[in-house]
């Protein structure tokens, strides 16, 4: 196991799309973070069962994405293409399906590669089966194996990269949020999910190491997105949102220190924090991920994106073409911006970004590269994952307050309340790990199995 | 005006989330009297369970709902008053089960098959609880025929679907398939994220809601 | 009739997105081409019949349409809006169904100004439904009454704008166009249809007026729009559709000889050209209407934009809510990219969407400031649409030979034996209109009838 | 050999799309016997009418058709390319008549009602025209009675819709529909932006294809 003890980027300045300390190379000649932002698109079935009756018209679904979204790429020229294959529950459960799909792909990118020698790779997203069960079991059972085996049948049929946005933590996490409760979003994030990150990604670093392939990264979509959407549709503070987006970043980083290498994934808006401990290649998604979710990170995500994702689309009809198509062009026309931005005046553009957003939302201020650097900093002091995120929320914390103090990011005034408490809730998070974890039994206990956490 | 004077007491801590005398919250009214303590003077007083359900508790969980809905509040806030609410309940839970009062009614809810996501239904369960309904929550994953189950052993019970994803959203399909050929009868409503109005009417399912507020204040008309 | 003789903007440095010398005040308190960018956003039907069984479906999809985009402005703050609707055929044959739309529509903009002070405006587009006869009569009959007819009454019913996809020429130009007949287009555009923009913006003017109203402006889509989509398909060299673009400038000029004062139509390319001499607030399309159709001009459409637009969108579901509300959110961010920029240094922000763009297409070429000025310039130096016209394509003609001899533009092999044929083609076409006419009469004499254009 | 010479330059010219000796393209072609003057002169010779059409004209179709599929050519070169041909055909023309050669068949083209849009159905006009078809084109905004009038006096003709709205595709159900109706041996054929595969069996017609490049191929298989 690897300890990030100091940053890699540590100058605000460094924090910048494109570049990266330790950059990926990957997939059909594709060197991620070495001066180019590249599109990662992602797309999904439309309205449609999968099993046997459906199979057919399954493949010849991501048969067409591929032949939309690489005629769009090489259209517009791209200087390199991802494709994230992210498997559906069914596709992870029959693992030899999501490996047939990711053949096909596969096949696809390399005759791409053969015919115009565009760089490229292809991310495969299982999906972290662990909490079919109640409580989740995460390292036993046959939802753990089934989830190990659809990652080694992906590595098999021709994944580049891979990634997962892992569960373990999330069902106490998701109780906490709810509440508001800050010690046990911290001991969900820092305890738990920072100990399941770490099992998690040995399994699957080692897969890749046999593969020969690439450990991607992980995601605390299931975390901190789920508070973004609900305070986006008004049922959290913004602010608890933020908070919680900082937190999530030492379990993101557990990935990292367990051999993950990057390019970390696309909806882990806690990219830049990691980008700046570890050093490695971030995928972000922004304004170009409308088709997937809101968000009040359209812009500023962008900051030091290395890959530019859509998230999701359905395979729908647009006016233009299908949506995977449309936003292969949105996608490809976004890193013509970079790109060009990157030959001129990099930061000029990233400060565009990142100033256009700022002020109107507490969580956009957690990607600011000045405060992305004061809450790694922040991290990397503590040692382990318990008092890594706390320190994070601290910062976050101070982040949020001194900005609300000085005018730069506006609070809604339904929030100030719940702000002026935090405070106090922060001052009752306990210094002990083992009290947290206390704490969390005590609260949580129906929900979780210390065991599941080797604990 | 006894009466009016602890009722009305009662919808303020109720709307406050104040739970009972210990709790910490609201911090202005620390030491003081929460629903729990309310809700036990209230029927030492007489006063019969159902004014206390109807005009003690349930207007204060609509004094916040509505805080809710202007974006005053926020979940935490509906799920403290629901917590003080369930304190009262415990003390009227007896003439529930004698049959005094009638609860709002029963309602089956889960996430279909193949569908892990559970925080929207979650805060189905949690609103709908704190509108007085008994929530049979199923989890996620859940079967068909496990509907069936929970159905047959409370007929009266209306059911809540929930789905995520484009691809089990289709399950909700066949869940109101089977409960509908049970009994024809059963009422099956559906929400998430990728459903719409169209989508239900398709499936045969009786009403979609975006939110679960609009389905809350859709029951409470019917 | 205003006859421009000069350019407004001269220098390409001052010709830059948010500003424009003659600002357009409209609607609820919006004032266009004062600094700022707004979003205008457009949406259409998902696949549905429009018959009286289904309007209440119909209506039920505009109101539906509304509350998301509304409540998706108010969300992201955006500083000012504009709704276009644009109508479909049946809503324009039948005007009270295009009003009553139009005054709903119109009611949820003076809600939202009411509910959040959001300066906003309606911009109206009625379908020219004069082609129905073929060859068009143009400036009689009953298609034409209509489409007369279904402007005022939206203008009656709250437009606050309006605005036409005008067709008269287009049924030579569309022969003219798949033969690559230099001659066929620039009579078609500089005769015809120059002829029939100022005949039609003179009724639509008179009709703003009496309602105090804008008249907006026209675009040459089914011109040059159809050039760019044919050259996408690779029916017609790009070089081609470049120049169809640039011949198109006169023609759309002829709305604002005749009284329209912007802004201009969004799928109006040749709107930087426009506001070059005209000095009128234009709006603009691109990565941001990938939902409506592809194009080489993603970025640099944005170099001059004052309304930044979607084209059009189905009311269909996305992952993350309905598709107009993903765009919405889209447009609010590229906005605030603009807005951003326009307080530092819009220029470079500018400089960097042309360059992104250039170097791939010579359609993009066409909407660099410096070949935008050039264009324009020659165009006022010649009186009348056909010289005007005849001037435009020979100057951007220059523009694609330089920039292919000094490597600025990649010009595909196919299509360079057609490009150098073109300098025999332009030699070839009539210095004089009258010879142009005979031309026309005596080649596509069978599409179109003289007496539809006054002649 | 010279019927293989003849033929084999008249598969040249009118890849070349030189029509006849007049005509000024290509430049370096300029005096030299077109389409025109080869097809006149094959009859002569006695070769047989379908032999030059089947062995001379259709393949320089192909040819023009290969290179534009390829990207190396435009939609201009197919349109002359096409012209060449039909100045060949006018020398055939009457043993069309004579009924001594087929036509591959004959198409009944429109824009269906409500849809103006007609550059993409003008384009399978001419690249079916190029391949031997004989197309009615009933223009744009075209009502189910008039195909069926047109139908009804070419009984064995396919049908092709063309619409370009998503309001307006809806028509083409009942275009079909009608057609059906009224004979359910005549096949539909459909294309246009929104339109898609899927929608294509909605309504049951015969074919969805992309371009008229894609139709155009598939009818030679028939
Ligand atoms: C959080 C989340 C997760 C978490 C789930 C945590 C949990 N315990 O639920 C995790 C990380 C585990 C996850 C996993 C996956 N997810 Co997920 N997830 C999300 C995310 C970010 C937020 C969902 C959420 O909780 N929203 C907040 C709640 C409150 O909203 P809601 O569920 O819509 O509920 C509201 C209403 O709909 C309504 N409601 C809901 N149910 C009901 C029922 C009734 C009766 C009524 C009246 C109302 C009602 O009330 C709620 C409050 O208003 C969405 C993104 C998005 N844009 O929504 C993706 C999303 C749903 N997930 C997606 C995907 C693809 C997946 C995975 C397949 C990813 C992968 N490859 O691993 C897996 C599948 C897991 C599985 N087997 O189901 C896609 C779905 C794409 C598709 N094809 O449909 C989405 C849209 C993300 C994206 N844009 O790509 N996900
Ligand atoms: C040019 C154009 C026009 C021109 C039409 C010129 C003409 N003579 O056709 C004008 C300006 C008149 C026009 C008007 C309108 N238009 Co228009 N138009 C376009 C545009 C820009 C290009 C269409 C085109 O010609 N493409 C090139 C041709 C070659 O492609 P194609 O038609 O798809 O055909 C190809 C294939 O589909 C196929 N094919 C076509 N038909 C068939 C048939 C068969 C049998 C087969 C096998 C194949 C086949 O072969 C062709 C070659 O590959 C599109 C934008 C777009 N993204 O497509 C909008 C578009 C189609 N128009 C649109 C709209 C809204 C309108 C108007 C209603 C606008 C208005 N408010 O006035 C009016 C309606 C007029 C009417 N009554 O029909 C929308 C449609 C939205 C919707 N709801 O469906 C579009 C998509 C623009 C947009 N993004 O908003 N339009």
């Amino acid at each position: 196991m690897k300890t990030y003890k100091s940053l890699s980027i540590s100058n605000p300045d460094e924090l910048v799309f494109g570049i990266s300390p330790h950059t990926v190379s990957c997939g059909n000649g594709l060197v991620i973070g070495a001066g180019q932002v590249f599109p990662e698109i992602n797309f999904t079935l439309p309205t449609l069962l999968i099993n046997e009756a459906n199979w057919q018209s399954v493949i010849s679904h991501y048969h067409e994405i591929c032949e939309a979204v690489i005629k769009r790429s090489t259209v517009l020229q791209v200087p390199g293409l991802v494709i994230e294959f992210e498997q559906l529950p069914d596709m992870s459960m029959n693992p030899e399906w999501g490996a047939e799909i990711t053949c096909l792909i596969k096949q696809h990118l390399d005759e791409l590669y053969a015919a115009t020698g565009i760089p490229n790779a292809l991310r495969v997203t299982v999906v972290d089966l662990r909490d079919t069960d109640q409580p989740p079991l995460l390292r036993t059972g046959e939802s753990c194996a089934k989830t190990l085996e659809a990652f080694r049948l992906s590595a098999q049929a021709g994944a580049d990269i891979l990634s997962i946005e892992s569960v373990g933590g999330k069902e106490v996490h998701d109780q906490a949020l709810l509440y508001a409760d800050l010690t046990g979003i911290i001991g969900s994030l820092g305890i738990l999910a920072y100990r399941d990150v770490g099992w998690l990604w040995g399994q699957i670093t080692a897969i890749a190491d046999e593969y020969k392939i690439i450990a991607g990264g992980d995601t605390a979509c299931g975390f901190s997105n789920t508070a973004m959407q609900l305070a986006g549709q008004g049922m959290l503070p913004s602010s608890l949102a933020a908070l919680d987006r900082a937190a999530s970043a030492p379990r993101s980083l557990a990935a990292f220190e367990h051999g993950a290498v990057g390019p970390s994934k696309d909806c882990a808006y806690e990219g830049p924090i990691i980008k700046a401990i570890a050093g490695v290649p971030i995928s972000m998604e922004g304004r170009s991920s409308c088709c997937a979710h809101f968000s009040p990170l359209g812009n500023i995500a962008g900051a030091a994106a290395d890959l530019w994702s859509n998230e999701s689309v359905q395979n729908i009809n647009l006016l233009s073409g299908s949506a995977p198509e449309a936003f292969m062009e949105l996608l490809a026309y976004d890193c013509r911006l970079f790109n060009t931005a990157s030959k001129s005046n990099p930061l000029a553009f990233r400060n565009l970004m990142v100033d256009s957003d700022l002020p109107y939302s507490p969580e956009a201020l957690i990607l600011e590269p000045k405060t992305v650097i004061h809450i790694a900093s922040e991290i990397v002091k503590q040692t382990g994952g318990y008092l890594q995120t706390k320190a994070a929320v601290q910062a976050a914390y101070e982040a949020i307050l001194s900005a609300q103090n000085n005018g730069r990011v506006q609070i809604k005034t339904a929030e100030k309340v719940w702000l002026d408490s935090v405070a106090l809730s922060l001052s009752a998070v306990p210094d002990k790990e083992g009290d947290a974890l206390e704490y969390l039994l005590a609260t949580y206990g129906s929900f979780f199995t210390p065991a599941a956490y080797g604990l | 005006m006894m009466i009016h004077d602890i009722l009305a007491q009662l919808t303020q801590v109720v709307a406050l989330g104040k739970i009972n005398k210990n709790t910490p919250l609201p911090a202005d009214m620390l030491g003081q009297d929460g629903a729990s303590e309310l809700a036990f003077r209230a029927l030492e007083q007489g006063i019969t369970p159902q004014a206390i359900l109807n005009d003690g508790l349930l207007p204060g969980m609509s004094i916040i709902g509505e805080k809710f809905s202007r974006g005053e509040a926020f979940i935490a806030n509906m799920l403290i008053s629901a917590q003080a609410m369930n304190a009262a309940m415990e003390h009227l839970k007896p003439y529930f089960a004698s049959g005094e009062i009638k609860s709002t009614g029963t309602l089956v809810l889960g996430t279909v098959q193949g569908d892990l996501h559970d925080i929207g239904k979650n805060l189905v369960k949690m609103i709908l609880k704190g509108d007085g309904w008994e929530v049979i929550d199923l989890g996620t994953n859940v079967s068909s025929e496990a509907f069936l189950n929970a159905i047959s052993s409370h007929s009266d019970a209306i059911v809540g679907l929930s789905a995520l994803l484009t691809t089990t959203m289709l399950n909700m399909g066949e869940v109101t398939e089977t409960l509908k050929k049970h009994n024809p009868e059963t009422r099956v409503y559906i929400g998430g994220a990728p459903v719409s109005q169209s989508f239900c009417q398709e499936i045969g399912a009786d009403g979609y809601f975006r939110d679960p507020h609009s389905f809350a204040k859709s029951l409470r008309l019917d």
